[in-house]
């Protein structure tokens, strides 16, 4: 067998070493009824049929190398370095565990501290920890950190806020008696936030792609006690103000767009960020530098005593295993970029987007939605059912956009239309969409 | 080798490692200085400086890749090379999870066969893809649970059973679920204690989480009568699986009698750790708790692959459909192998532990002395008490043999507990060099106790000053002040 | 600029401490009239384009992952294990030098004594070097070496010898005087070698795929002073009488089958082996085992003095970079196949060769050229002439075999075929490919 | 770092690594026992251990991608990640080389991209990329001079000059092409003997091999001239290409009156060096040598691409079309960096080797204080004299401060030489710390001279016996008789 080393001969010769005569000797706690009833599982391949076999799964996919993709949304089509996926796919790096024994982990502790100080220095804030399993469930643990905190249970959101964010946030408060306000309103600046709030959670850009000023929320959020959340899309801050630049206390990212492939969803990088003074609140690991006995420096998980296998129902979270790989992808990406680079994806994007957008704007029918200045993303609303051109223009190689009609995000409106552009989108694919669309 | 400089202090004021296309047009409205940002310090460097900087902190960590990892509980298995070629076919790497269905067929087949494949081996109804590790696993059928109860008109049962023995997920889990998390003292055989279980139930609790095998790496032998008492009790029973390893092939956990699971596909399935994750822990459950289930599912209709949202789903835990990159892993492991393999695969799994617990049963204190599924537990209390050498100190003159300690300190209910998980992967030689350093260790604590204190005698670091870490913590770097 | 990292500020700073004004003073040797000419190269791309344009000339090819493949003639389509790659990956492995600095390097060395090892006990011989380019070249070196060994220069050649082999060796001799000798006759047991051949060179299975007996053939020629060279398919000697067992002196092999991509014809890895009594008069690198000052085990370079960068005009070749890497990956391949595992890619190599060419002899006009036994290739004349067979089945997603009409290896037959089967063949790729035969 | 066994002591009889399909047809004859092998003694270990057997060994290894690697000669420069993910491309790595032309129209288009980008940047007219490497260049090279003066019914010309300064594989090539190679002796100042070149000149002379820039670090300043002279007297002009890096992008070997040369694909335009291996040592020349090349080469016929036999071919000097996965990558290289880039390759490196001369002329002996191109080359001649350290030692030395050492005693012309070639895709604060590292090794060297001989000291093994290795030499395991 292939992955089980040991020789038959091998297996009888421990199971003497055991002192037991058959290995069935070794289920004797098991009540004899449960013992191998039926499984029905495919029938083994070999590693060549296999990759054949997934081979033929895989390309019954339309990826985005052989599709031009408008899809945003919340997962990316950024470009990711060759370099970033060769140190990703360093075995030291991916089949390590979680740096317990820090003698033998301080690679993978080196870069979780790095991680975290370039979360710091992207968003401005004081601490981040080393990461979460995504934006959602991130910012799940953010709203309940923030009643935990306030001891308040209002938490209210953006009405723009991804929706995916808004099931998860309900998800996640489902147990504590939280209750889920979505604010109408965009805190426009002569609102008096209530009392009893504990925390007031805004997305910039927002769910269709929106910049908006958020200039003195922050101020307001805290002289009503509350904390002010807010989520962002890392590649922005190449170019637009970090949550830290508005005084945001938990800043909420996805991390995909930093060099980790979309893979249909999953797996991608949770972002948390906050004040120092909310350090011992967060949830999630956290590397610190410190010194070995001879004065050496070094690098250890710290602040545990906020962790589940120390405090266990007291914790501030479940969250065990995290998304430690991806924030090594994250780490490399953010590194081989720099400030330039970043800055360079960002104004692509930004670009782009209105490359695309300036021309659909044009054609008869179509409808921007989105308020300038949007950045990677804008809703458009459509004189056809967006499902009907995203099948048209599948045809013609194209991923289209969201269909968001109806969606409460755009007010309800009929036939709108989520489109995205990075620095991956070429003139030659959005010139195409836009023909596919003047004819249909 | 030699202390790594941060990757801050290789930065060059304009010094690039990015290649990208120029910005050659000026289609967008020019942003006003509000929406900003100021300063942006990221290091800069060049991709030379990058890879060498990331390729030898990479050397500075211990892997499966580089050696024995016995770890408890963490089923430090071998990562199948052919499972990361996989994954990172165009076709699973660069979907995007918003296309229309008929785009990513290949992708639904996968999940929609996976879905199938765990429930099989669960023994369970259906499953949802979604959480991203066990953790989340855990709170999704916790919240199920709720719902159920609740779709029933039972709104009183605010309390889940938990061993003493579980992981601290568990209780977190319970408590992150908003309920209440009531501790059950295990017996000193490390089975449930029956009368203590009958004395917790009531019409309060909402269920019991139970490890199987348990984090004693024990087979509860009363397993279904267990089942029965809860269930007689209104209370429904959730299996912790992170331990699937020991079954996988030949004892279904749907047929212990768990109403609900979780499945670390990073464990029994082999997707890689990456240092901490990410992981994949999806949820199996009998047909009473299947449109409970996050959505959406994969479902077959006719030859096409479709999502669906369970009716009385308890909504999303996550973003989109779940780590796909983990669920492409998983089924090609499972395709590789097959059945037959994977019954051998929790026998080798079974038979390494118990081959470790035979040789060492004489020198550690085996607090459980009976038969034990993946992972035995031992105890250095003897040791201890004999020499002052803690387990601390053997783990960490393990490191001086060239090998990862074993997990330590946990369960919590064993003192100075080491929890040994070989795994199917590793051979008969690797575990007699492992049970070989054991011993050497043990005469070791008798005869130069300080060798312990001081070890590991041959990292880069030796043992870190954790308290100090903890009580000013450094937690990011910081430009000095110019 | 991306792989230069000095910014414009260093390269001034550095150019003052040079003590010179300008770049251009580091260019006074040099002509003026030579500097900067024009140069017409593309217009530089940025990685992302750069992906793109690389995938779409990777696409323009058709790949035997996508195509059925019945072609051999040296080049063989076998299933490299994820492994193998994983492991040449390595960066340590592939961005390392020649091992001149063995304190440094200890890795890429005892690799190579395991890969000398390796192919020691796969063709039974005594020695084994650390690569040459191929087995062409390879084949070329062993003939120039047994010229020098035996100091005549006469060199017989069997006339089923790959064909691309001869003319290499034909370049190899060019210069030294060598005659070249096509023998016409398959080295019958009855023939006696007259007294001034240096060597004799077979191949084993031939070109046409065949597996003769040879028995006796070693003593004959050694009896005649002269030197026996066999080149053998290292996959087949999972199954076939090796070299060693012929009592051969010089065993020759193109290790691209042991895990090596087809890569469109190279890079390749020349396998040389010998006799111990030879190893001196051996070309190429060899690794030894040896002992550091405290007697610790190590590995060196070793027996250098038959090298270039020592002997000069009078090392026993020219050659210098050799093919490391790849025989990292047959390294690798062989320690992943084992002996089973060797003798299972032969054996389905063998069956699956068999499985098409009973079902090809059955075609009308079809006839199997080859004698039996073959091994995982097969000569057949067609009534049609084999490149429009060829043009057909490409149109069915088939790359077909070589057309070998009029090929001396095949005694000149007209529309004469050369098909090449794998583990990899599968039965619908050969049903399929009978299928397209039956209705041409 | 621990010893690693050697593979074979890692077998254990019956396991095994692969996973092949079961053999499940009988079609072929069985095989007489005659054709069949006897016993095959190859390593019997799973994919785990063969997994930590060769990352363990991969982490015995310096490397670029570890560390600076200054060899002089060598160009060891950074090897882009986005080469390799080019080069496993299926449409590159799974094409057989025989296939219709009409199916690998990709393949060839890169071919004849690159033939088109090597001869611009040669300034030559013609390019074959068959050869494997560099010696194989020269080789196919001096072949095509011989061939030249054949057809031009010049039969005498029987010998080649090649410098005394050259690498050891122009005379070896010389010699392996059936010429005389005759030594031509440097001058003081490292350029040719203008004299003693003119003295050898005759009709028996075929060519004469130089290298551009020299293999002194040197550009030799006669160029002109001396092409001049050798063609008058009926020779031609090879080029060793090796040091290409020092001209890319700014000046042409065939605009110095060369005829012939090689390229190193695996030097200027980085394809990865392997551990020694593969490179590719694509020859370019000019017109009046186009005919002879090796064929085949790919030429453009409308919008196809073809292969064409040049007409007066010297043959073949390697199976199918040369180095393939090697032209891939240069191809990638050069479509990445265009004219600009590369010019700024030359012209780094040139700066970071004359920093270097600049920053430790002072302590160690310069042989030839003048400018030099892309490396330079030291003397530790007078360090030895004063301390009796040798450039070996200092090398060993080298080590110690975790940097590779520079190539040592080559030039053979140059005693105690330590040729230093930096690249350009090293940072001015490396080669800072490189220029620090030495002239503490030579205030060592004064102080304590005992710390360089014993060097080095943090390698897993101090220096071998490299006599003892060839006066019994141990070139392969055995099995122990048991
Ligand atoms: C017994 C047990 N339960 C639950 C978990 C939590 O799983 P995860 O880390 O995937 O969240 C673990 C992980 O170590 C475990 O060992
Ligand atoms: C100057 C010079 N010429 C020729 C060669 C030979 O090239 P290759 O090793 O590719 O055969 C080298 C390689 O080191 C060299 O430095």
């Amino acid at each position: 067998m292939v992955y089980t080393p040991n020789t038959e001969a091998q297996r009888q010769e421990m199971l003497a070493a055991i002192g037991v005569g058959s290995i069935n000797d070794l289920y004797n706690d098991v009540p004899a009824a449960v013992i191998d009833p039926q499984i029905d599982l495919p029938a083994p391949l070999s590693e060549p049929e296999l990759m054949a076999h997934m081979r033929q799964l895989a390309e019954r996919n339309s990826d985005a190398l052989h599709y031009a993709n408008f899809l945003g949304a919340g997962s990316y089509n950024h470009y990711s370095p060759s370099a970033v996926y060769r140190i990703m796919s360093r075995s030291e790096f991916y089949t390590a565990y979680t740096p317990y024994q820090p003698e033998l982990s301080q690679g993978t502790l080196q870069q979780i501290y790095e991680f975290q100080t370039l979360i710091c220095e992207l968003t401005g804030m004081d601490v981040a920890n080393a990461s979460m399993y995504d934006a959602g469930s991130a910012l799940g643990e953010a709203a309940v950190m923030a009643c935990s905190i306030t001891k308040r249970n209002k938490v209210w959101v953006s009405p723009r806020l991804h929706p995916e964010h808004k099931a998860v946030l309900k998800t996640f408060t489902n147990g504590h008696g939280i209750e889920f306000i979505e604010h109408d309103a965009h805190f426009s600046e002569s609102e008096q936030l209530p009392a009893d709030v504990a925390c007031v959670i805004i997305q910039l850009p927002n769910f269709i792609g929106e910049i908006r000023d958020f200039t003195g929320l922050a101020e307001r959020v805290h002289e009503a006690g509350a904390i002010l959340i807010e989520v962002y899309d890392p590649i922005s801050l190449g170019l637009l103000k970090s949550p830290g630049e508005l005084d945001v206390d938990i800043a909420i990212g996805e991390g995909q767009g930093l060099g980790i492939p979309m893979s249909f969803g999953g797996p991608y990088c949770g972002l948390f960020a906050t004040k120092e003074k909310y350090v011992r609140q967060m949830p999630g690991r956290l590397a610190g530098m410190t010194k070995d006995k001879d004065g050496k420096r070094g690098f250890v998980l710290t602040l545990q005593t906020r962790e589940q296998h120390i405090r266990r129902e007291k914790a501030t979270s479940n969250i065990c295993t995290n998304e430690a790989l991806m924030a090594v992808a994250a780490t490399a990406y953010l590194t081989c970029m720099g400030p330039q680079g970043l800055k360079r994806v960002a104004e692509l994007s930004y670009q782009n987007t209105h490359f695309l957008s300036n021309r659909i704007a044009k054609l008869p029918g179509y409808k921007i939605l989105s308020r300038e200045p949007f950045f990677k993303e804008f809703a458009v609303q459509t004189p056809i059912a967006p499902s009907e051109l995203n099948r048209r223009l599948l045809a013609h190689g194209i991923i289209g956009g969201l269909d968001i009609s109806g969606f409460p995000e755009v007010d309800g409106a009929p036939n709108a239309w989520l489109l995205c552009c990075t620095e991956l989108t070429t003139k030659e694919q959005m010139t195409k969409l836009v023909s596919v669309l003047a004819e249909a | 080798m030699s202390t790594e400089p941060l990757i801050f202090d290789l930065s060059s004021p304009g010094r690039v490692g990015f290649s990208l296309p120029e910005v050659d047009m000026d289609e967008a409205p020019a942003l006003d200085a509000r929406y900003l940002r100021g300063e942006l310090d990221l290091p800069e460097v060049s991709e030379i400086d990058m890879t060498r900087h990331f390729t030898r902190l990479s050397q500075k960590n211990y892997s499966i890749d580089t050696g024995f990892y016995p770890l408890g509980s963490c089923t430090m298995k071998y990562n199948p090379k052919v499972h990361e070629d996989v994954a990172i076919m165009p076709g699973f790497a660069h979907i995007h999870p918003y296309q229309p269905e008929e785009s990513v067929q290949g992708a639904l087949q996968v999940q929609y066969g996976l879905q199938n494949m765990l429930t099989q081996i669960a023994g369970m109804d259906a499953v949802s893809l979604q959480p991203a590790a066990g953790a989340q696993g855990e709170f999704t059928g916790i919240l199920m649970i709720r719902a159920y109860h609740k779709a029933r008109g039972d709104h009183n049962r605010d309390i889940i059973l938990v061993p003493d023995s579980a992981h601290g997920t568990n209780p977190a889990t319970a408590a992150a679920a908003g309920f209440k998390m009531m501790s059950l003292k295990s017996g000193a055989d490390g089975n449930v204690d029956l009368a203590a279980l009958e004395a917790s139930l009531s019409d309060r609790v909402a269920g019991i989480m139970l490890t199987v095998p348990s984090t004693l790496g024990l087979f509860e032998p009363n397993i279904l009568k267990i089942s029965e008492l809860v269930h007689k009790a209104g209370g429904l029973m959730y299996g912790d699986g992170a331990n699937l390893n020991a079954l996988v092939g030949h004892i279904r956990t749907g047929d212990l009698g768990f109403d609900v699971m979780h499945i670390n596909l990073h464990k029994t399935f082999t997707t890689p750790h990456g240092g901490g994750g990410p992981g994949s822990g999806p949820v199996a459950c009998k047909a009473i708790l299947a449109e409970f289930l996050p959505g959406p599912v994969v479902v077959k209709d006719g030859d096409t692959y479709t999502f669906r949202q369970p009716s009385q789903s308890i909504g999303r835990v996550k973003n989109f459909w779940g780590n796909f990159g983990m669920h492409v892993r998983a089924y090609t492991y499972i395709s590789h192998l097959g059945l037959r393999g994977l019954k051998r695969v929790s026998e080798d799994a079974i038979i390494n532990a118990n081959y470790i617990r035979a040789k060492l049963k004489d020198v550690y204190n085996l607090p459980y002395d009976r038969v034990c599924m993946h992972e035995v537990i031992l105890s250095g209390k003897n040791i201890k008490a004999e020499t002052g050498c803690t387990t601390m100190d053997i783990a960490k003159r393990i490191i001086d043999y060239g090998m990862h300690p074993p997990t330590v300190y946990f369960p919590l209910i064993v003192p100075e507990a080491l929890m040994i998980e070989p795994t199917e992967t590793e051979s008969k030689e690797t575990l007699d060099q492992f049970i070989d350093a054991m011993r050497k260790i043990a005469q070791e604590a008798h005869d130069d106790p300080e060798l312990l204190h001081s070890a590991p005698h041959i990292t880069e670091v030796s043992r870190l000053d954790e308290v100090g870490a903890a009580r000013e913590p450094n937690l990011r770097w910081k430009r000095a002040a110019s």
